[in-house]
C-alpha cells in the first residue's frame, strides 16, 4: 500500500485514493474543430513516459480534492505533490537504470 | 513411551512436562519445548517424508524456516479436518499436547510408497520432462492417458475439506522503526533505536528471542547470552514505545515501506486452549525506517546421495543436541568446508553426541576453531570428501575419499566409514530475502562465498544488520547494530539517546575452501545424485542439462529446472546451484546472477490476508431507512451495488414469477409504493449549477424553471450511456439530481472529477446527499388519493403538476413531493428526512390500505417501466450504446454547446445505421417469454436445423442481429413484452426476428417500437 | 398529524451485546441525533461565519472548531461539517445564509446522512487500528483532531476527543456494517454495547 | 533449443518482444510465410514477461463476435499446438467456469452463451446445481451476497503451461531458422519518409523493411520511439500461488463480482488472480491491498483453502485498452506493426495472436480476423468492448 501525500491533509494511505492516470492533459475546449484522430487522442491517451510521471490523484475516502503528484512509475519513488493548477514541478533527474526491479536478473545484482 | 534419543540433560526443554503427539499414526512423546522436529528426532525418526519427484526418502534437514525436507500435514485425526494445514515445516511446529501429524507425498504410507518407483524411472524424469514427453502421436494420449496421471502426482500434502472456523484478524501499525529479526544484532539494534521515543516494533519468528544465541551462546557485556537477552528484553518491554512481536515472521515488503508481520498467535497451543482466540493475525505495519536483522543460514554440501535422512545443517545438528538435548545418532560424521563450523562440532561432542570423524574440503584443517576440536581427538580427513553415501531411508555410512590438488577429483576409492548421521557445513549465506523484497540489489561477495546485501532502494531504504549484512563476529555485529539503530532512530526524527553499545568477543575464524562442487563416486554427471534443491528434487545433472538445452538464463534455468520454487523458496540452494553453476560453466557467479525474492517470506495463511473480511464481512450492505420493515413483511433481497433492495414480498408458497405478477397489477388499477432510497442524490449548488449540468447531461437545464423537474441522460467521452435520472430544480441556485443506484457514487466522481479538474472556473459546490432522504415513491391512479389522506397541502394536477415538485408537510413530516414517474403511471416520489423514513412508510400502509395500495420490489418496477419502454442503464446499456442507439436521440441537445461524450458522437462509426438500435419485440405467440439474454437473427441469417443442433455450438458461425435486454410477461398487457438491441432495428420495425434457443427450439417475433402501454402517455398526467 | 418518531440508524442494533460496566475494555454506542450542515464554501470566507458559529473556520487540515453550541469539523480545503445538538439545522443554515449572503456557498442539512458512533475505553486504539489504516497514535492524530478516512470497507469522519476517546461518523447506509465491525473487533477485549441512542 | 546467435546488419523482418505472442509470430512467418531470414529481439530472456507470469487460463468465450473469432482461432490452434510444436505445452482442456452471482450476472451470461453458441464456440449456461455437479469444490452459498447462481461453462477451455508454450514456439522458430536474440534491447526506430528502416538496439543497429512490435506492457514506451501514441497504459496485474497440495480442484473457475480466479497447476499449486492495480507502473511488483481481498473471494468460493497458505507473489505489467481488446494494427509509419493491448487476458490468444499477426506482417494488410482490431477503431467509434468479458483479469 503507497503513502499517498495529499497536499491538504498529508502523508494517507493509498486506500484513501484514487488514481486519475496521467496529469496535464486538458480538455479540449474546441472539440468541434478536432480532428477524430485528435480527439481520440484527448479521449483515449496517455504518455505514460516511463521514469518520473505527473498523475493525478483523488483523495477519495478524505478530502475528495483532485491534485497532482509526482511519482516513479517504476520505483514508485514518490517526489512531491502539488494542487491541480499549481505550478507544475520539474522532473527530477533520472538516477542510472530505467528498469525495473525485476526486468532482468542482472537489474537485481550489483556489479 | 521412551525418547530413547534424548541426551541425559542439556537442552531448554522441560523434561517435567511430557507431551504426547501422533506422527504418521503413531503415539510418541516429546517435552515442553520441544518442536515437532527435535520431539521426532529424541524418538530416533529422521527418516520423515519423500522428495517431490522420485520419492526418495528424506530426514530433517534443519532447525527452522528454510526447511525443505521435513513437510508434514497437521491435525490429521478424523474431526480435525477443518483444520488440517498442509505442507508445514516440521523444524517450526512447537510440538503441543494431542498434537497430530503426517508425511506427504507418500501413499499408501511412508515406508512403502507407490511413487517411489519414480527414482528407478529417474533418467525418464529429467529437468523439464513434462515438456517432451507424454506426447504421443495424438492430443488424445494427452488428456486420455499421461494428464491424468501427472495431475495426481501433484502437490506435497493435502488440503483440508471442511471449512475452518478458526478467527483470524489483521490489524495495521505505524512505526518509527521496524527490526525484523530479534537475535543478537535486532536485540542490539533496538535497544539503541528505542533509546529516545521512536515508536519500535521488534519482530522475530521464534518462540523465543535471542535468534542464534539460543543454541550458540556467547558471553555478552560480561554475562552470558541468556542474561543479557533477559535483560534487554525486560528493558524493552518496559518501554511504552515498543512493541516486541514473538511467533511473528515479516513477510512481506512492499513500497513506501509498508510491510507485513504474519503472527501465529495460537498455534502452539493445544486445540482446546485456542478455541476462541484469534490464530493468526497479519500486521500491516507502515515503518518509517526497517532494520534488517534476519540472520543468515547456513548451506548444505554437495555429495552424491546428499539427500538420505540423517543428513542435517551442521548448525541444525548442534541445535537439535544442544538446544533440544537430542541424540542425533549412535555416531555422526562432520563434513565441513570451513573452520568456523568446528565450533558447531565441539558443542556437538561436548553435549555428548558422539562424531566419529570431520571430513574437511580443505587442502588443510586448520583455524582457530579448527584447532579447538583438534583436542576432542575425533579424526579429521582433510582434503577429503564424502564421496558417496550408504543407506536409503537411514543414513548408514559415507564413503570418504581424498581429493587430488585440484580438488577435481578422487585419488582413491576411499574408505566407507559407518555413521547414522552427516552434518554438513557449507558456509553461510545473509538472508537478504528482505532485503532483495525492497527492490535493493545484492553483490556477490566473493570472501564470504554469498550474496549480500547492496546498494538500499531508495523508496524502500533497508538496513542490514549482522549476519544477514555478512558481519557473523558477534562484537562488531553488535556495535554496527547499535549504531545503525541510533540511525534509524535519528533519521525517523526521534533520536535515541544511549550510547553504550553491547559488547562481546567474536569468536575468531580461520580460512574456508569454496569448492562448489566437488567430485563424488559417482560424479554429478555420471549417474551421482547430488541433490541441490532437496524438495524439488533438482540435481546438478539438471542444471547442467538447462544450460545445454539453452536455458542458459539463470531465470530460464529456475523454470526449467524448478530450481528454488520449491516451499523453502532456495532459502538453503540457490546459493548452491548458482556456485555449482559457475563451476559447470566457468562464469562468475556474478555474471550469472540471481532470480527475484518475492514476498511472502515464509508461505502465509490465506485466511491471515483475509481477517475478518469473509462471510458476514465480505463485503458491506446497505440498507435504507425502511429496511426492518421489507424484512418484517418478507421481502427477498436483490443486491444492487452493496445495497439490499427489496426484490419482491412473496405470499407464503408465492414464486418470484407469480409475486411480480400479483404486484404489478394494482400499479395500473390501484396504487403501488417502492422503497426508491437507494438512488443517488446530489446537491447541485451555485450560479453556475446549470452551466455544469448542461456540460454533464445531453439535454439543456438552464431554464428549467424552479419548481419543475427533467430527466438527464449522461454519457461518457466515448459518447456512450453510462447514467440517467431526473434532476430538479429546487431554487435558482440549486438542483437536486438523481442518479441510479448503482450508479451513485461514480457519477458524484465523475462530476467533482469535471468539476475539479476541467471547470474550474464554475461556481458550483457538490454535495452527496443519498442518504439524507428516505424516498418512497406511490405509483397508480390511487396515489393521489392516498397522498392527499396525509396532508393538507395542495396535490392536485394543477398544483402539482406531472414532472414538477413541491414542499409539502405530510401528517407533520417536511416532505418533497417530486412528480416523476418510472412507471408511466400517476406517480409521487415522497422524499422526508431519513430518520422519518420508516415512519412515512408506515403511515402511507395505513393510509393506503383502503385504496389497495400494494408495495412493489425492484422486480415489479423493471417490469412495469419496460411496459413503457424505458431504459435501465446497465441492462439495456452496456457501455456501447449511444442517446440514438437507444432512440434517445431526441434528448441530445446540439444548441447548448459542448457536454461529456459530445464530440463522439459525430465519429463515423457512431453514426452508422446499422448500429444495434433499441426496439421492442412482440412474440408471434404472446405467451412466450423470450429468455433475456437471448441473441436474435434475422430470416435472411437463420441456419438450416441441421447446422444448428440442440445444446451444440454451430457447425457454422451465425450471422447474429442482436440480443434480448428485458424480457417479461406483461400482466397489464396480457401478452409478453420483450426489449432488444437490433442492428438497424429502427428501420426494421414490423420485421421478423428470430431467436434460437439452447435446446434447438427457435422463438420467432415481430420488431416493434418499445411502448408497451399507454402509448399515448396520458396516465403519467392524470 | 402524528407524532414524529426518529429512527435513528442504529436504534434496533444493539440487542444482543454486554451492556458498558466499570470494567469494559471499550465501550460502543450510537450518539443522539445532533443537527449537521455539510458546508462548503472558499476558505478565505473562513472568518466571515465568526457570527453565525462563535468562531472562524478552522482551515488548517483535519482541525476542529468547538463553541458552547456548535463544533465543526475540517473537511476538506473547502469543506465543514458543523454539528450541533442544540440548534436545528435549518437555524443554522439560515445563520450561515446571513454571514455568507452574496458569497458562493452551499449548505446542506445531512443530519440524517450520518451516524454518530462513541467508542471509547482503554482498548479503543487497539480495536481502531484493526479497522483502519490511519494512524490514530496520539503523536500524529492527538485530541481535537478529525480525518475522514476508510474504517474497513466503509468511509468515516473519525474525531479524537480525548486520548481513548472517539466519534466516528459514518455514511448511514453503512452504519450497521461499522458498527458490527467495531463490535466484532472488540471481541477480544471486554466491549461493552449501550442500548439504543 | 535454440541457439544464440549474434545479431546480423539485416534481416527480412523483425519482431520486438520475446514473449508468446512475439515468438509465436515469429514462429508462424517462418513456417506459413516463409520468412525465414528473420530476427526476434528480446530485450531480456524470452517469455520473461507476462508470458512467464500469468496464471495460464484458456477460453475463448468472449461476448462480441470481433473477439469470439479471433480467440476462438486461438482456441483451434491450441488444440493441435502440442503435435504441431512437437512440444507438449501441456494444454489441458479441464473447462471453464465464470460464475453468476445475481439475476444480471445471469442475463448478461445468458447473452454470452447465447452468442458463443452461434458464433460456433461451445459454451454451457449452468444453474447452480450444474456449477456444484461440475465443481463439486464451489460454496454456493457465498456468504450469502454472493451466492452462485449459476456460470457459464466452456469444456475447450482450460490451461496450459506458460512457459512451455514461449519454449516450444522459440525451438520451432529457430529450427526454421529465425535468430531469437536475447539480452537485445530496442532502444530507438529507423524511420526514412514514414518508411520503417531497422532498429536501434543495445547490441547495435538492426536493419529491417518490416517490424512487428508485439511488447505488451512496453508498448506505450516502444511507440513512443517511433513517434507514435498508443492508447495502452500500462498497470500492475497480481498472481499468486498456493504451497502445492495433492488434486483439490480440477478445473478452472473465475468470478467477476467477486473478482477472483483460480485453478490448480499440474505441479499442484492453487494458481490465482484477480485485479490490476490502479496506478500506472512499469514495476513488475503491485501493491499491497491486491492480495486480501483475492484471497477473500477465494475463501468465500472455497472456504476448505481457508488454511492454505500463499507460497509466492508477483506482478505483471499488463497493457490495458479502452475497451480491453487488443490491438493488431497497421501504423502511419510503413512495415511497422503493432500487436499489443492485451491487458490482463491474451495469453490465452497467443496463438490466434501470433497466426493472425504474421499473416498482418507478411502481407501488409490485416485479414478478416484482424481487421476489428485496428488501432483506427478509436478514431472511428468502432470499440469491441469486453469489459464485461474481461471484467476481472485473466
Ligand atoms: C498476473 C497475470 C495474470 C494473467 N493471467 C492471464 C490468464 O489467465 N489468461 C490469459 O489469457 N492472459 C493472462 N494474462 C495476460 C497475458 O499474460 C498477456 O496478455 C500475454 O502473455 C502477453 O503476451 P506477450 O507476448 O504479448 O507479452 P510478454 O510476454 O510480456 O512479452 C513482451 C516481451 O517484450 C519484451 N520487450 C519489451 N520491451 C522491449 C524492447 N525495447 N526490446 C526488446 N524486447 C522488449 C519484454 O521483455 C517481454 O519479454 C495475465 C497477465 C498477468 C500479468
Ligand atoms: N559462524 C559463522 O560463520 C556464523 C554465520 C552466521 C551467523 N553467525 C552468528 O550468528 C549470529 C548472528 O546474529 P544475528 O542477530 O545477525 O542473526 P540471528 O540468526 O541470531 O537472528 C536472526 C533472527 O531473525 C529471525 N528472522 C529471520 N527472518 C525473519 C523474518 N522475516 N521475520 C521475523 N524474524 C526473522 C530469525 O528467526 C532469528 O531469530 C552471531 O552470533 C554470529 O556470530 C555465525
Ligand atoms: C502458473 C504459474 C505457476 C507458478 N508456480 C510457482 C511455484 O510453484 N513456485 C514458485 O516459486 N513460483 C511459481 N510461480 C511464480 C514464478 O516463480 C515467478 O514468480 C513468476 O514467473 C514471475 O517472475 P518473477 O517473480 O521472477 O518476477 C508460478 C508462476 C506461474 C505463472
Ligand atoms: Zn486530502
Amino acid at each position: 500500500m503507497l503513502l499517498v501525500t495529499c497536499p491538504y491533509c498529508g502523508p494517507r494511505p493509498e486506500e484513501e485514493f484514487t488514481n486519475g492516470r496521467e496529469a496535464h492533459i486538458a480538455r479540449p475546449t474546441d472539440s468541434d474543430n478536432m480532428t477524430d484522430e485528435e480527439w481520440a487522442r484527448f479521449t483515449f491517451i496517455h504518455n505514460n513516459e516511463k521514469g518520473w510521471m505527473r498523475e493525478r490523484w483523488m483523495h477519495a475516502a478524505g478530502c475528495r480534492r483532485w491534485f497532482n503528484a509526482v511519482r516513479h512509475n517504476v520505483t514508485s519513488e514518490w517526489h512531491t505533490e502539488y494542487e491541480m493548477f499549481g505550478k507544475k514541478p520539474d522532473l527530477p533527474a533520472e538516477e542510472g537504470s530505467m528498469t525495473s526491479p525485476s526486468d532482468s536478473p542482472s537489474a537485481k545484482l550489483e556489479k | 513411551m521412551v525418547q530413547a534419543f534424548r541426551l541425559p540433560d542439556g537442552g531448554k526443554i522441560d523434561r517435567s512436562t511430557p507431551i504426547n503427539f501422533t506422527f504418521n499414526g503413531e503415539k510418541y512423546q516429546g517435552y515442553a519445548g520441544d518442536t515437532l522436529a527435535s520431539a521426532l528426532l529424541a524418538n530416533g525418526i529422521h527418516f520423515v517424508g519423500r522428495g517431490f519427484k522420485y520419492h526418495r526418502p528424506r530426514g530433517i534437514t534443519t532447525s527452522g524456516h528454510e526447511e525443505p525436507n521435513a513437510i508434514v500435514d497437521l491435525n490429521v485425526a478424523s474431526g480435525e479436518e477443518a483444520y488440517r494445514e498442509a505442507n508445514v515445516r516440521a523444524p517450526v511446529i512447537e510440538l503441543c499436547e494431542g498434537m497430530t501429524a503426517e508425511s506427504v507425498n507418500a501413499f499408501p504410507s511412508l515406508k512403502y510408497d507407490i511413487g517411489s518407483l519414480n527414482q528407478w524411472l529417474a533418467r525418464f524424469f529429467p529437468a523439464g520432462f513434462y515438456y517432451k514427453t507424454f506426447m504421443g502421436p495424438m492430443a488424445v494420449f494427452w488428456t486420455k492417458l499421461y494428464e491424468p496421471v501427472i495431475r495426481k502426482a501433484a502437490g506435497l500434502g493435502r488440503s483440508a475439506t471442511e471449512t475452518d472456523t478458526a478467527r483470524y484478524e489483521f490489524q495495521y501499525g505505524h512505526c518509527d522503526v521496524l527490526i525484523a529479526g530479534g537475535g543478537p544484532a535486532g536485540l542490539s539494534a533496538a535497544l539503541a533505536a528505542a533509546s529516545g521515543d521512536a515508536r519500535v516494533i521488534l519482530v522475530d519468528d521464534g518462540r523465543e528471542l535471542g535468534g542464534s544465541l539460543l543454541s550458540d551462546p556467547a558471553i555478552i557485556n560480561g554475562t552470558d547470552s541468556g542474561s543479557w537477552i533477559a535483560e534487554v528484553l525486560g528493558k524493552l518491554e518496559k518501554n511504552p514505545n515498543v512493541r516486541i512481536m514473538k511467533r511473528s515472521s515479516v513477510v512481506s515488503w512492499w513500497d513506501h515501506n509498508f510491510l507485513n508481520v504474519w503472527e501465529r498467535c495460537t498455534d502452539h497451543l493445544p486445540a482446546a486452549a485456542a478455541k476462541n482466540q484469534t490464530r493468526q493475525k497479519l500486521h500491516r505495519i507502515r515503518a518509517n525506517q526497517v532494520i534488517l536483522a534476519q540472520g543468515a543460514f547456513e548451506r548444505p554440501l554437495l555429495f552424491n546421495n546428499n539427500d538420505r535422512p540423517g543428513t542435517m545443517l551442521a548448525n541444525a545438528a548442534r541445535t537439535y543436541v544442544t538446544r533440544y538435548g537430542v541424540r542425533l545418532g549412535k555416531a555422526g560424521i562432520f563434513y565441513t568446508n570451513n573452520d568456523t563450523a568446528y565450533a558447531d562440532a565441539l558443542a556437538i561432542v561436548e553435549a555428548g553426541q558422539k562424531l566419529v570423524a570431520v571430513i574437511d574440503l580443505r587442502e588443510v584443517a586448520e583455524g582457530p576453531n579448527t584447532e579447538a576440536f583438534k583436542a576432542t581427538g575425533v579424526p579429521i580427513y582433510a582434503n577429503s570428501v564424502i564421496a558417496d553415501v550408504d543407506g536409503k531411508q537411514r543414513v548408514r555410512g559415507a564413503l570418504i575419499s581424498a581429493l587430488s590438488s585440484d580438488g577435481a577429483s578422487l585419488i582413491d576409492h576411499g574408505q566407507l566409514i559407518e555413521c547414522d548421521f552427516i552434518a554438513m557445513a557449507g558456509g553461510w549465506s545473509p538472508n537478504v530475502q528482505l532485503h532483495s523484497q525492497s527492490t535493493a540489489k545484492v553483490k556477490w561477495d566473493d570472501v564470504l562465498g554469498a550474496f549480500v546485501p547492496g546498494k538500499a532502494s531508495t523508496v524502500n531504504p533497508s538496513i542490514s544488520v549482522g549476519a544477514c549484512n555478512g558481519d557473523y563476529h558477534l562484537g562488531t555485529l553488535l556495535e554496527d547494530a547499535f549504531s545503525k539503530g541510533l540511525v534509524a532512530a535519528k533519521s525517523a526524527n526521534k533520536p535515541g539517546r544511549a550510547r553504550k553499545s553491547p559488547k562481546a568477543d567474536g569468536r575468531e575464524t580461520g580460512p574456508h575452501r569454496w569448492l562448489w562442487l566437488p567430485p563424488g563416486k559417482k560424479t554429478y554427471n555420471k549417474g551421482g545424485k547430488f541433490f541441490v534443491d532437496y524438495q524439488n528434487d533438482v540435481k546438478i545433472d539438471d542444471l547442467e542439462l538447462a544450460q545445454r538445452e539453452s536455458f542458459v538464463s539463470v531465470e530460464h534455468t529456475k523454470r526449467y529446472t524448478t530450481l528454488g520454487m520449491a516451499t523453502d523458496q532456495g532459502k538453503t540452494s540457490n546459493i548452491n546451484a548458482l556456485g555449482a553453476l559457475s563451476q559447470i560453466t566457468g562464469k562468475e557467479v556474478a555474471e550469472i546472477g540471481t532470480t527475484t525474492f518475492r514476498p511472502p517470506y515464509v508461505p502465509t495463511t490465506f485466511m491471515a490476508y483475509v481477517g475478518r473480511e469473509v462471510d458476514e464481512f465480505f463485503d458491506v450492505t446497505r440498507t435504507t431507512p425502511m429496511h426492518s420493515w421489507h424484512v418484517d413483511a418478507g421481502a427477498a433481497f436483490e443486491p444492487v451495488g452493496q445495497w439490499d433492495r427489496a426484490w419482491y414480498y412473496p405470499k407464503a408458497g408465492e414464486s418470484m414469477q407469480a409475486a411480480v405478477q400479483r404486484e404489478a397489477k394494482p400499479d395500473r388499477s390501484q396504487v403501488g409504493v417502492i422503497d426508491a432510497s437507494t438512488l443517488g442524490k446530489i446537491s447541485v449548488v451555485g450560479p453556475d449549477a446549470g452551466e455544469f449540468l448542461n456540460r454533464i447531461y445531453t439535454n439543456a437545464w438552464k431554464k428549467l424553471p424552479v419548481g419543475k423537474c427533467r430527466y438527464g441522460l449522461m454519457l461518457n467521452e466515448a459518447g456512450m450511456v453510462v447514467d440517467d435520472g431526473v434532476t430538479s430544480r429546487i431554487s435558482e441556485n440549486e438542483y437536486h439530481m438523481t442518479t441510479t443506484t448503482g450508479g451513485a457514487a461514480g457519477v458524484m466522481g465523475t462530476m467533482e472529477e469535471y468539476l475539479q479538474t476541467e471547470w474550474p472556473e464554475l461556481q458550483v459546490y457538490l454535495t452527496s446527499v443519498t442518504e439524507q432522504w428516505a424516498v418512497a415513491a406511490l405509483n397508480g391512479p390511487n396515489s393521489r388519493t392516498v397522498l392527499e389522506a396525509l396532508t393538507d397541502d395542495d396535490v392536485s394536477a394543477e398544483a402539482l403538476p406531472f414532472m414538477a415538485w413541491r414542499e409539502i408537510n405530510l401528517s407533520g413530516i417536511p416532505a418533497r413531493i417530486f412528480r416523476i414517474s418510472f412507471t408511466g403511471d400517476l406517480a409521487f416520489e415522497v422524499n422526508v428526512s431519513a430518520d422519518y423514513g420508516l415512519q412515512l412508510w408506515n403511515l402511507l400502509m395505513t393510509a393506503g390500505q383502503p385504496y389497495g395500495l400494494t408495495p412493489y420490489g425492484t422486480e415489479t418496477m423493471h417490469l412495469l417501466r419496460a411496459e413503457k419502454g424505458f431504459i435501465i442503464v446497465g441492462q439495456e446499456t452496456d457501455g456501447s450504446m449511444t442517446p440514438m442507439d437507444l432512440g434517445l436521440g431526441g434528448m441530445v441537445s446540439t444548441k447548448k454547446g459542448d457536454f461529456i461524450g459530445r464530440r463522439s458522437l459525430s465519429r463515423p462509426d457512431i453514426i452508422k445505421d446499422d448500429r444495434k438500435q433499441l426496439v421492442g419485440l412482440d412474440t408471434t405467440n404472446p405467451e412466450t417469454v423470450l429468455p433475456e439474454g437471448a441473441q436474435l437473427v434475422f430470416g435472411e441469417d437463420m441456419p438450416d436445423q441441421d447446422k444448428l443442433p440442440a445444446y451444440r455450438p454451430a457447425k457454422e458461425v451465425v450471422r447474429m442481429a442482436g440480443f434480448v435486454s428485458s424480457s417479461y410477461y406483461s400482466p397489464n398487457c396480457n401478452q409478453s413484452i420483450a426489449m432488444a438491441l437490433v442492428k438497424g432495428g429502427h428501420n426494421r420495425i414490423g420485421e421478423k426476428v428470430f431467436s434460437p434457443q439452447a435446446d434447438g427450439t427457435v422463438i420467432e417475433a415481430v420488431i416493434r417500437d418499445t411502448n408497451f402501454y399507454d402509448k399515448e402517455g396520458v396516465r403519467q398526467h392524470g | 398529524m402524528v407524532k414524529l418518531i426518529r429512527n435513528r440508524p442504529l436504534s434496533g442494533e444493539s440487542v444482543g451485546y454486554d451492556s458498558p460496566s466499570n470494567d469494559s475494555d471499550v465501550i460502543i454506542r450510537e450518539l443522539p441525533f445532533a443537527s449537521m450542515v455539510n458546508l462548503r464554501v472558499n476558505p478565505k470566507n473562513s472568518s466571515k461565519l465568526k457570527d453565525a458559529l462563535g468562531f472562524n473556520l478552522p482551515t488548517k487540515a483535519n482541525t476542529t472548531e468547538t463553541s458552547a453550541e456548535i463544533k465543526c469539523l475540517w473537511l476538506g480545503p473547502n469543506e465543514w461539517l458543523i454539528i450541533s445538538d442544540q440548534m436545528e439545522a435549518s437555524d443554522l443554515c439560515q445563520d450561515i445564509s446571513h454571514s455568507l449572503e452574496g458569497l458562493h456557498y452551499s449548505a446542506k442539512e445531512v443530519s440524517d446522512n450520518y451516524a454518530s458512533i462513541s467508542i471509547t475505553g482503554q482498548k479503543t486504539l487497539d480495536v481502531l487500528s484493526k479497522l483502519t489504516p490511519l494512524d490514530v497514535h496520539e503523536s500524529s492524530f492527538g485530541t481535537g483532531t478529525c480525518a475522514q478516512t476508510v474504517l474497513a470497507k466503509s468511509n468515516v469522519i473519525l474525531e479524537r476527543l480525548d486520548a481513548n476517546t472517539f466519534t466516528l461518523i459514518v455514511r448511514r447506509s453503512f452504519a450497521s456494517y461499522v458498527w458490527k465491525r467495531l463490535i466484532d473487533a472488540g471481541v477480544e477485549f471486554k466491549t461493552g454495547v449501550h442500548g439504543a441512542a | 533449443m535454440w541457439r544464440s546467435p549474434e545479431p546480423k546488419a539485416s534481416y527480412d523482418a523483425l519482431i520486438i518482444g520475446g514473449g508468446g505472442h512475439g515468438l509465436a509470430t515469429a514462429y508462424y512467418l517462418a513456417k506459413e510465410h516463409g520468412l525465414t531470414n528473420i530476427a526476434l529481439l528480446e530485450k531480456s530472456w524470452i517469455g520473461g514477461g507476462n508470458t512467464g507470469r500469468n496464471t495460464t487460463i484458456v477460453r475463448s468465450n468472449y461476448l462480441w463476435d470481433e473477439s469470439a473469432l479471433l480467440y476462438e482461432h486461438a482456441m483451434k490452434l491450441w488444440e493441435g499446438l502440442s503435435q504441431d510444436l512437437n512440444y507438449n505445452v501441456m494444454f489441458s482442456q479441464r473447462g471453464v467456469m465464470n460464475l453468476c452471482h445475481s439475476v444480471h450476472d445471469m442475463r448478461d451470461t445468458a447473452r454470452r452463451v447465447n452468442a458463443n453458441r452461434l458464433n460456433g464456440i461451445d459454451a454451457e449456461l449452468l444453474d447452480a446445481e450444474g456449477v456444484k455437479k461440475f465443481c463439486p469444490q464451489i460454496d454456493l452459498r457465498g456468504s450469502g451476497r454472493y451466492p452462485v447462481w449459476g456460470a457459464s461453462l466452456q469444456r475447450r477451455g482450460g490451461t496450459a503451461r506458460h512457459d512451455a508454450v514461449a519454449w516450444g514456439y522459440a525451438r520451432g522458430a529457430d529450427q526454421r531458422g529465425v535468430d531469437i536474440i536475447q539480452n537485445c534491447q530496442v532502444t530507438g526506430f529507423l524511420i526514412e519518409n514514414g518508411q520503417v528502416q531497422g532498429v536501434e538496439t543495445n547490441r547495435g543497429t538492426i536493419r529491417a523493411p518490416k517490424v512487428g512490435v508485439v511488447t505488451a506492457g512496453h508498448s506505450g514506451v516502444m511507440a513512443e520511439m517511433a513517434g507514435l501514441k498508443l492508447p495502452v497504459d500500462p498497470v500492475p496485474l497480481q498472481a499468486l500461488v498456493s504451497e502445492p497440495i495433492k488434486p483439490a480442484i480440477d478445473c478452472v473457475v473465475m468470478s467477476n463480482a467477486v473478482h477472483a480466479y483460480i485453478s490448480q497447476s499440474d505441479k499442484g499449486e492453487l494458481v490465482i488472480g484477480a485485479g490490476t492495480d490502479s496506478y500506472v507502473s512499469y514495476g513488475q511488483r503491485g501493491s499491497e491491498m491486491n492480495a486480501p481481498h483475492t484471497l477473500a473471494a477465494i475463501c468465500e468460493l472455497f472456504p476448505q483453502f481457508r488454511r492454505m497458505k500463499m507460497l509466492r507473489q508477483w506482478g505483471g505489467i499488463v497493457d490495458t485498452c479502452p475497451d480491453a481488446s487488443p490491438i493488431i494494427s497497421k501504423t502511419n509509419i510503413d512495415g511497422l506493426f503493432f500487436n499489443c493491448g492485451w491487458g490482463t487476458g491474451g495469453f490465452k490468444a497467443t496463438p490466434g495472436s501470433g497466426h493472425v499477426f504474421a499473416d498482418l506482417i507478411a502481407n501488409d494488410r490485416p485479414n478478416k480476423l484482424a481487421s476489428p482490431f485496428t488501432i483506427k477503431r478509436f478514431e472511428t467509434g468502432y470499440l469491441i468492448d469486453e469489459h464485461g468479458a474481461a471484467g476481472v483479469a485473466h
